[in-house]
C-alpha cells in the first residue's frame, strides 16, 4: 500500500505544482479569437519559433512582436474580403532535429505563410519541409546566408551574418580604434561560429589581429576566458553568443576588470543582457535591427499591451523593454499581411509569388527583398549599454563602408 | 594406475592476510568420484574457484589432463605478504591465468553452491546456452541462420540430455519455476551439455531433504556411468559422500588434513576432531 | 518452422498491415504531412531504441553512449552524401571541405539515377554503422570491463568527448565544425523508412534468437554462470556493444536523413536519456515494446499532445495548457511507468506472445514488491 | 598564459562549487550505490528557489527557506522515486534517477517558461568585487573554498561522531547486515539525502551569486563535473570528492588558460574514463570484491 501512497503523493505533488503554475500564468491571450466578426473567414499564419531550448527566450520575444501585431491588426483584406488572421504557433525547440516535425505540424494546420525562426539552424531544417509544401516562409532574425540561398521559399527581413560581422569589425577597428580583438563563441553553435568567422575575416582585412576561442555548451564560468583576452592584449571581446551566455560574460568581464569593450550581436539586444550590465564597470556595444524609440507609436502601443498582459510580460523577461527581435516579429507579421493582400488569395502558392514584390515600411526600416530573398538592408543600429540606467543607448547607424 | 585428470600442486590462495587455501595438493584420476570435504569455511569453495579460474591462486599449479592450466607464484606486494610455503617452486615458470570460460572450454564444467541458473530462460534454453561454447558458427552465420545444421544438432542433443536427466516434461518451463531438486539436476545437466571430461559439483545436495538426497546420489552415480564421467564434488551430506566417493580429501583451515577411501576417512582421528570442533549445521 | 503457429500468422498479418498502411500514407498524403514525418521519425527512434535494448536489455550492459554512436552515423551519412556541387555552399567556411565525392552520385553514374542513388545512400548508412562499430570496438576494450554504473558514466563521457571533437574547428574541412551539414538526399517516404528499419530490426531479432543472442541473455541473467559455462565474457560483451553501436550508427544516419540537417549539438546526452526512457517504457528486453513505445512517444510528442502546449487540448481550453506542459506530462507518465509498472508496456514479451492463446492467468504488469 | 594566479584563484573557486555538489553524489553512492542523476537538478532548483525567494523576502528569511525547501525536495525525491525501488536491480534505480532528472527539468521549464531567471538580489557582501594580489574578483570566489572546507570538516565530524553518522558508515559498508543490526535504514538513507541536498543548496547559493541568472540547464554541467570529481576522488569517500573537485576545477581552468578551451569539458570526461579504467576506485576509494 506504500506504493499506492507514493503514487498518490506524486500525483498530488504534480497537480499542486501544475495548479500553482496555472493560476499564476493568467489567461494566455489569443487575441485573434476575440474579433471573429469578419466575413471572409480565417487566414492562418504559421509561427515557427523556439519557445524551449537555448533560444527559447529570444523566440518568445519574437513571438510577442507577432502577437502584438496581430492584436493591432487582427484582420486582413484579401481579394475584397476581410479575413481574420490567426497565428498558429508551433515550438521548434531551438534544435534542428525538431525542426521537420514542427514545420510539418504547421503545414498540417494549413497555414498560408510562415514566420520565423529566431535561429538559422532550425530554419534550415524547417525550410526543407516548407519547400516541399510550397509554403513561403519569412525569416525574422535568422542571419545565416544559407537559409535563403539554399531554399526557394525562404525570404527574410533581417540583415545577414557577413554584413553584421563586417559592421562590427568596422566599428571596432574604425570607431573604437582597436587593433587587437578576441572572439568567443560557443562550440557547436553555427550562429556564433558564423559571425566570428565573418568578423575575423573583416577585422583581419582591416589590418587587425584576432584571437579565436570556443567554450563548450553549458559553461558558466567565463573568468578564464576574460583572463585569456586580457593576456592576449585584446581591446575588444566579440562574443556573438546567446542571451544566457552574454549575461555570464558581462558578469565575468566586470568581475575581472576587463577594460576594453564587449561587442555583441543581435542576440545581445535583450533586456536581460542590458540589465546584467547595470551598475557594472563594463562597456557593451551591440549591433541590432531596431532601436527602441525609433517609432514612438509602436513603442507606446506595445508597452501598453505588454503591461496589460501578464503572460506577455513574463515572456518578455518581466518588464516592458522592447527588444529588436520583437520589433522584427512585428514587421514580419505585416510583411506577411502585405504579401497576402498582394496575392489576393490565401493559397500559399499565390502568396509565394507575391512575396518578392512586397515593399513595406516597417518600424525597423524599409523592407524589400533581393533576388535571393534577403532583405535589402545596408545599415545596422549600434547600441551601447547604459550601465547606470540599465537601458540601451543609441550610438550610431553603421554601414559596411 | 589410471589416467590422471586433475592435479593440484601446492595451491595456495591468500586474500590479504588470510590464507584460505594453504598448500593444497590433490589428484583425480579418470572415472573416479572424488569428494572434497571439510567444515564450514575450510576453503573448499575457494579451492573450487581457483581451479575454475574465478580466482587467481597466489601460488601453485593446476594441471588438467597432464597439461598445466593455472599457475602462479607470489609477486609484487604479495611477495612480502605471502604466508604459505613453496614460494619459489613456480617462480621461474610462466604465469597461467585463464578466465573461467577458457577452463570450461578445456573440458571442466561446474555447478554452483547457490544455484545460478539463468532466470529468464526456459529449462531447454538453459541447457542449450551451455552448448554455445561448442559452436563453430560465427555471429554472422548464426544471425542469418547459416548454421541450421549445427543448431538442429545441438537442439537434438539438448533434448536427448534432458531425456536422460528426466527433465523432458518441464523443458518449456522457466528454470526458476522448477522445484529445488530439479533445479539442481538442471544445473548438472547444463554442465554436462558442455561435454566436460571432469564434472565439478559444489554442494549439490545443499538444502535437500533425505529423499531428494537419495535421488541425487543415484543420479550422480548414473551420470558417472552413462557419461563415463570423472567427478569432483564438495559436499556436507556425509551419507552422500560416503556412498558414492571413491576417495575423499579433507581440508580444514585451508590445509589438507586427511585423504583416502571413505573407510579410512571415517576412522581418521584428525577428521573427527576437525568436525567435532565445529558445529556442523548443513 | 514447418507449420506456422496461429500467433505467427497474426503477427505476420499485423506487420503486413503496417507496411500497407505506410504505403497508403505515402500515396494519399503530401510528403510534408505530419503523419509521415511522425512515422519516419518514429521508425528511426525504433531502430535506435531496439539497438539500445540489445545492449541494455538483452545483454545487461548499461551503456549511455547511444547519442555518440548516432552522431558518428549521422555525420558519416551526411558527409558521404552531400552532392559535390553543393559542397562549396555547405562548407562555406572551409572552402568546400576535403571530401570531394558523393556516394549517391558515384553509384548513379554506374547504376542509373534511381537505383544508384538508393544504393549510394544505403552504402553511406552502412559505412556510418561500420564507423560507429569500429569506434565501439576501440573504446570497448577498456570500457567494457567496468561495472554497470561506471560503464554508463564512461560511455556517457565518451559521447561527450566525441561531440567536442566533431565541433572542433580544426576538423572543420571534414565535419564543418559547429555548422550544419545539409543538402544531402533523403531515401523516400514513410514506406521506405518502414521497410529499411523493418529489415534492420528483423536482423536484430534474428540475432537475439540465435545462439549468440541466447549467450547475451545468459550474460544478463548471470554473468558468473555464463562464464562458467564457457561464454567468453569479454568477447561477447564487446560483440554486443559493437553490434548495438553499428545499428545506433545506422539509426543516426537515418535520423540525419529525416532531419535534413545535421549538427553535433543535437546529439547530447539528453537524446540518450530520451531513448533510454523509451526502452524502459516499452519494456527492457522487448523489441516489440521498444518499437511500440517509439511510435507512441514520437506521435504524442510531435503531434497529438501539441495542444497541451498551445492552450487547447481535446477541445478543452485551459490556462495551464501552456508551453512546457506537454513535456511535464510526458515526464510524469515516464516516472509512473518507471516506479509502478517496472516491466513497461510489454515486459519481455514480443508481438507473437500477444496473440498466443492464454494458458494461464496473464502475468501481472508490474511486479509488486 | 600570462600569470598563473588568476586561473588558479578561479580554479579553486570552481573547485569549491563542484565540491559541494560532489559530496552529495558521493554520499548517496556510498550508501545506495546509486548515481543520483537528479542531484544536479536539485542544485538548479535550489538556485531557482533562491531567485524567487530573494526577490520577495529579506535575506534572513530567504536563505533558510532555500535550505529548507531544497532539503525537502531531496527528501521527497528519495521517498517517492528511490525508496519503492529498494529491492529492484540497480539499473532500475539509475533509470529512476534519470527519470527524476528529466521530470525536474521539465517541471522547472514549465514554471519558468524556459527563460533563465535573473538573479536580481544576490546575497550582499559576497557578491562584491575585491582585489587579490592585484587581480580583481568577486568575494564569493574567496569565500567558497573556505566555506567548503568548514562544511566538510563539520560533515566529517558528523559522520564520525554522531549516531546517525555511524549508521551511515555502517550502511555503506554492508546494507543488509546494518539492517539486521537494528539500524533504521530508511532514516539513514533519508538523512543522506538531506545532507546532500543541504550542501547542494549551499553550493547553489554560492554558485548563483557568481552568475547573473539561473537557467533550467544550469544544473546539468556542474552536476556532471561534480560527479566526475566524485569518481576521480574515489566515489564513496568524502575527502576524495573534495580533493577531486578541486583538482578538476583547477585543471579545467588551466586548460582554458592554455588555449585548449574547446576540450575543457572533453578533458574532464577523458580523465574520468582514464581513471575508471586504470584505477576504478579513484584516489581514495575502497576496493569492493564480489562474492561468487
Amino acid at each position: 500500500m506504500k506504493k499506492l501512497f507514493a503514487l498518490v503523493l506524486a500525483l498530488a505533488m504534480t497537480l499542486a505544482l501544475v495548479a500553482c503554475g496555472g493560476s499564476s500564468s493568467g489567461s494566455s491571450g489569443n487575441s485573434s479569437e476575440s474579433s471573429s466578426a469578419a466575413a471572409g473567414g480565417t487566414v492562418k499564419i504559421g509561427v515557427f519559433e523556439p519557445q524551449t531550448g537555448d533560444n527559447g527566450a529570444g523566440g518568445k520575444q519574437e513571438i510577442l512582436g507577432m502577437q502584438y501585431a496581430n492584436f493591432v491588426q487582427p484582420t486582413v483584406e484579401i481579394g475584397g474580403q476581410t479575413y481574420n488572421v490567426q497565428l498558429e504557433i508551433v515550438d521548434n525547440r531551438t534544435t534542428a532535429e525538431n525542426g521537420p516535425s514542427a514545420a510539418a505540424e504547421l503545414m498540417n494546420r494549413g497555414v498560408s505563410v510562415v514566420l520565423g525562426s529566431y535561429g538559422s539552424g532550425v530554419s534550415m531544417a524547417g525550410g526543407a519541409v516548407f519547400a516541399e509544401a510550397g509554403v513561403p516562409a519569412i525569416g525574422v532574425t535568422c542571419t545565416n546566408p544559407q537559409v535563403t540561398s539554399d531554399c526557394d521559399v525562404y525570404y527574410r527581413i533581417c540583415f545577414l551574418d557577413p554584413f553584421q560581422g563586417t559592421v562590427l569589425a568596422n566599428y571596432a577597428y574604425n570607431t573604437l580604434g582597436v587593433t587587437n580583438a578576441y572572439t568567443l563563441a560557443m562550440l557547436g553553435s553555427d550562429y556564433d561560429q558564423g559571425l566570428v568567422h565573418y568578423f575575423t575575416e573583416a577585422f583581419q582585412a582591416l589590418g587587425g589581429t584576432v584571437t579565436n576561442e570556443d567554450f563548450p555548451e553549458g559553461s558558466a564560468n567565463f573568468v578564464s576566458y576574460i583572463n585569456n583576452a586580457k593576456a592576449a592584449g585584446a581591446g575588444v571581446i566579440f562574443a556573438p553568443v546567446s542571451t544566457n551566455y552574454a549575461q555570464l560574460i558581462i558578469e565575468a568581464a566586470s568581475a575581472q576588470g576587463f577594460e576594453g569593450a564587449l561587442l555583441g550581436s543581435d542576440t545581445w539586444d535583450n533586456n536581460m543582457v542590458v540589465e546584467s550590465a547595470q551598475g557594472k564597470n563594463v562597456v557593451v556595444d551591440i549591433t541590432t535591427f531596431y532601436q527602441e524609440g525609433g517609432n514612438a507609436a509602436f513603442d507606446e502601443g506595445i508597452k501598453a499591451w505588454i503591461n496589460s498582459n501578464a503572460d506577455a510580460k513574463t515572456n518578455n523577461g518581466g518588464n516592458d523593454m522592447i527588444s529588436a527581435v520583437t520589433a522584427m516579429g512585428y514587421d514580419a507579421y505585416f510583411v506577411a499581411l502585405e504579401a497576402l493582400k498582394a496575392a489576393g488569395s490565401t493559397e500559399p502558392a499565390a502568396v509565394l509569388k507575391a512575396l518578392p514584390g512586397v515593399s513595406y515600411e516597417g518600424v525597423s526600416g524599409l523592407i524589400e527583398f533581393d533576388e535571393i530573398g534577403d532583405a535589402k538592408r545596408d545599415a545596422a543600429y549600434i547600441k551601447a549599454a547604459n550601465t547606470e540606467t540599465g537601458e540601451w543607448d543609441f550610438v550610431t547607424i553603421q554601414g559596411v563602408n | 594406475m589410471s589416467e590422471n585428470v586433475l592435479k593440484l600442486e601446492n595451491v595456495t590462495m591468500q586474500f590479504g592476510g588470510v590464507v584460505a587455501v594453504d598448500n593444497l595438493s590433490m589428484e583425480i584420476n579418470k572415472g573416479e568420484i572424488v569428494a572434497l570435504i571439510g567444515p564450514n569455511g575450510a576453503g573448499k569453495t575457494t579451492a573450487f574457484n581457483t581451479i575454475t579460474g574465478v580466482y587467481e591462486p597466489t601460488n601453485g599449479q593446476v594441471s588438467f589432463l597432464g597439461k598445466p592450466i593455472v599457475r602462479n607464484h607470489p609477486q609484487g606486494k604479495m611477495k612480502k605478504a605471502y604466508k604459505g610455503s613453496d614460494a619459489e617452486k613456480f617462480a621461474h615458470e610462466p604465469v597461467l591465468n585463464p578466465t573461467p570460460d577458457k577452463i570450461t572450454a578445456l573440458g571442466m564444467a561446474r555447478t554452483f553452491q547457490n544455484i545460478r541458473l539463468w532466470k529468464t530462460q526456459t529449462v531447454f534454453d538453459n541447457v542449450l546456452i551451455a552448448k554455445h561454447m561448442l559452436r563453430t558458427s560465427n555471429v554472422f552465420s548464426a544471425t542469418f541462420r547459416l548454421n541450421r545444421a549445427e543448431e538442429a544438432k545441438q537442439r537434438e542433443e539438448v533434448a536427448e540430455l534432458l531425456e536422460i536427466v528426466g527433465l523432458s516434461d518441464v523443458r518449456n518451463e522457466l528454470a526458476t519455476s522448477l522445484p529445488y531438486g530439479k533445479q539442481r539436476r538442471l544445473e548438472i545437466a547444463r554442465a554436462l551439455a558442455t561435454q566436460p571430461k571432469l564434472l565439478m559439483l559444489d554442494e549439490p545436495a545443499a538444502g535437500m531433504n533425505p529423499q531428494e538426497t537419495d535421488e541425487l546420489t543415484a543420479f550422480i552415480g548414473r551420470v558417472r556411468k552413462d557419461f563415463d564421467m570423472t567427478i569432483l564434488l564438495i559436499e556436507h551430506h556425509m551419507d552422500l559422500v560416503m556412498d558414492i566417493s571413491d576417495r575423499i580429501y579433507v581440508i580444514d583451515f585451508g590445509k589438507l588434513i586427511a585423504h583416502g577411501t571413505p573407510e579410512v576417512i571415517q576412522n581418521d582421528q584428525r577428521v573427527i576432531d576437525a568436525y567435532l570442533g565445529v558445529e556442523e549445521d548443513a | 518452422m514447418k507449420h506456422m503457429k496461429r500467433e505467427h500468422l497474426i503477427t505476420a498479418a499485423v506487420l503486413l498491415a503496417l507496411l500497407v498502411g505506410a504505403f497508403v500514407l505515402d500515396a494519399t498524403l503530401p510528403s510534408y504531412h505530419i503523419a509521415i514525418k511522425v512515422v519516419k521519425k518514429a521508425c528511426v527512434y525504433s531502430l535506435v531504441a531496439v539497438s539500445m535494448n540489445l545492449l541494455n536489455g538483452f545483454t545487461g550492459l548499461f551503456s549511455l553512449g547511444q547519442a555518440g554512436f548516432m552522431l558518428l552515423g549521422a555525420y558519416s551519412y551526411a558527409v558521404l552524401c552531400i552532392p559535390v556541387a553543393k559542397r562549396a555552399g555547405v562548407y562555406q567556411y572551409f572552402d568546400g571541405g576535403i571530401v570531394q565525392f558523393s556516394l549517391p552520385e558515384i553509384f548513379s553514374g554506374i547504376l542509373g539515377d534511381t537505383v544508384g542513388g538508393v544504393v549510394g545512400m544505403l552504402c553511406a548508412l552502412l559505412i556510418g554503422g561500420l564507423i560507429a562499430a569500429l569506434c565501439a570496438y576501440l573504446i570497448g576494450l577498456p570500457v567494457l570491463r567496468l561495472k554497470s554504473d561506471y560503464l554508463a558514466i564512461a560511455t556517457l563521457g565518451f559521447a561527450e568527448i566525441l561531440r567536442a571533437f566533431f565541433q572542433w574547428n580544426a576538423l572543420g574541412p571534414l565535419t564543418n565544425g559547429s555548422n550544419l551539414l545539409k543538402n544531402y538526399p533523403d531515401l523516400g517516404g514513410a514506406a521506405a523508412y518502414v521497410i529499411l528499419v523493418g529489415i534492420f530490426i528483423a536482423i536484430i531479432l534474428l540475432l537475439v534468437n540465435s545462439t549468440y543472442g541466447r549467450a547475451f541473455m545468459a550474460i544478463r541473467d548471470d554473468e558468473v554462470a555464463a562464464e562458467a559455462m564457457g561464454v567468453n565474457l569479454a568477447h561477447h560483451k564487446r560483440l554486443a556493444f559493437i553490434i548495438s553501436s553499428f545499428f545506433a550508427g545506422v539509426g543516426g544516419g537515418m535520423l540525419a536523413m529525416y532531419m535534413g540537417t545535421v549538427q553535433a549539438l543535437s546529439f547530447k546526452s539528453a537524446m540518450t536519456y530520451e531513448i533510454l526512457l523509451i526502452v524502459v517504457m516499452g519494456g527492457i528486453g522487448s523489441i516489440t515494446g521498444s518499437v511500440l513505445t517509439s511510435f507512441l512517444y514520437i506521435a504524442s510528442l510531435e503531434w497529438l499532445l501539441r495542444g497541451l502546449d498551445s492552450g487547447t487540448f481535446l477541445g478543452i481550453s485551459s490556462p495551464i495548457f501552456k508551453n512546457g506542459f506537454r513535456m511535464a506530462i510526458v515526464s510524469v507518465i515516464i516516472m509512473i511507468v518507471v516506479l509502478f509498472f517496472r516491466k513497461g508496456i510489454m515486459g519481455d514479451r514480443e508481438l507473437p506472445d500477444l496473440f498466443k492463446p492464454r494458458r494461464k492467468a496473464a502475468k501481472k504488469g508490474g511486479d509488486a514488491q | 598564459m600570462q600569470g598563473l594566479l588568476p586561473y588558479l584563484i578561479n580554479g579553486v573557486s570552481v573547485g569549491g562549487q563542484y565540491a559541494l555538489i560532489a559530496i552529495g553524489y558521493t554520499l548517496v553512492y556510498g550508501i545506495l550505490r546509486l548515481i543520483n542523476f537528479a542531484h544536479g537538478d536539485v542544485f538548479m532548483v535550489a538556485g531557482l528557489i533562491m531567485v524567487y525567494s530573494s526577490a520577495t523576502m529579506p535575506m534572513y528569511l530567504s536563505i533558510p527557506l532555500v535550505l529548507i525547501l531544497t532539503v525537502v525536495l531531496g527528501f521527497t525525491i528519495e521517498r517517492a522515486a528511490y525508496k519503492p525501488l529498494r529491492t529492484a536491480p540497480r539499473m532500475s534505480l539509475m533509470i529512476s534517477a534519470i527519470g527524476v532528472s528529466y521530470l525536474i527539468q521539465n517541471l522547472a521549464f514549465y514554471f519558468t517558461g524556459g527563460l533563465p531567471q535573473p538573479v536580481t538580489n544576490p546575497i550582499p557582501w559576497i557578491s562584491e568585487n575585491v582585489t587579490v594580489f592585484g587581480e580583481s574578483t568577486k568575494r564569493v570566489t574567496l569565500v567558497t573554498p573556505i566555506l567548503t572546507a568548514l562544511l566538510v570538516v563539520a560533515l566529517v565530524y558528523f559522520i564520525n561522531h554522531t549516531k546517525i553518522g555511524m549508521g551511515m558508515r555502517a550502511v555503506s559498508k554492508d546494507f543488509e547486515t546494518a539492517q539486521l543490526m537494528g539500524i533504521k535504514i530508511n532514516s539513514v538513507i533519508s538523512m543522506t539525502f538531506v545532507v546532500g541536498s543541504f550542501l547542494a543548496a549551499v553550493g547553489a547559493m554560492l554558485y548563483f551569486t557568481n552568475y547573473p541568472s539561473v537557467a533550467i540547464t544550469s544544473g546539468g554541467m556542474p552536476g556532471l563535473k561534480a560527479f566526475v570529481a566524485a569518481v576521480f576522488g574515489g566515489i564513496g569517500s568524502i575527502p576524495g570528492a573534495v580533493v577531486g573537485a578541486f583538482l578538476i576545477g583547477i585543471s579545467e581552468e588551466l586548460i582554458k588558460g592554455l588555449g585548449y578551451s574547446t576540450f575543457s569539458d572533453a578533458f574532464t570526461f577523458a580523465l574520468l574514463i582514464v581513471v575508471l579504467c586504470v584505477r576504478p576506485t579513484g584516489l581514495f576509494g575502497e576496493k569492493v570484491t564480489d562474492k561468487v
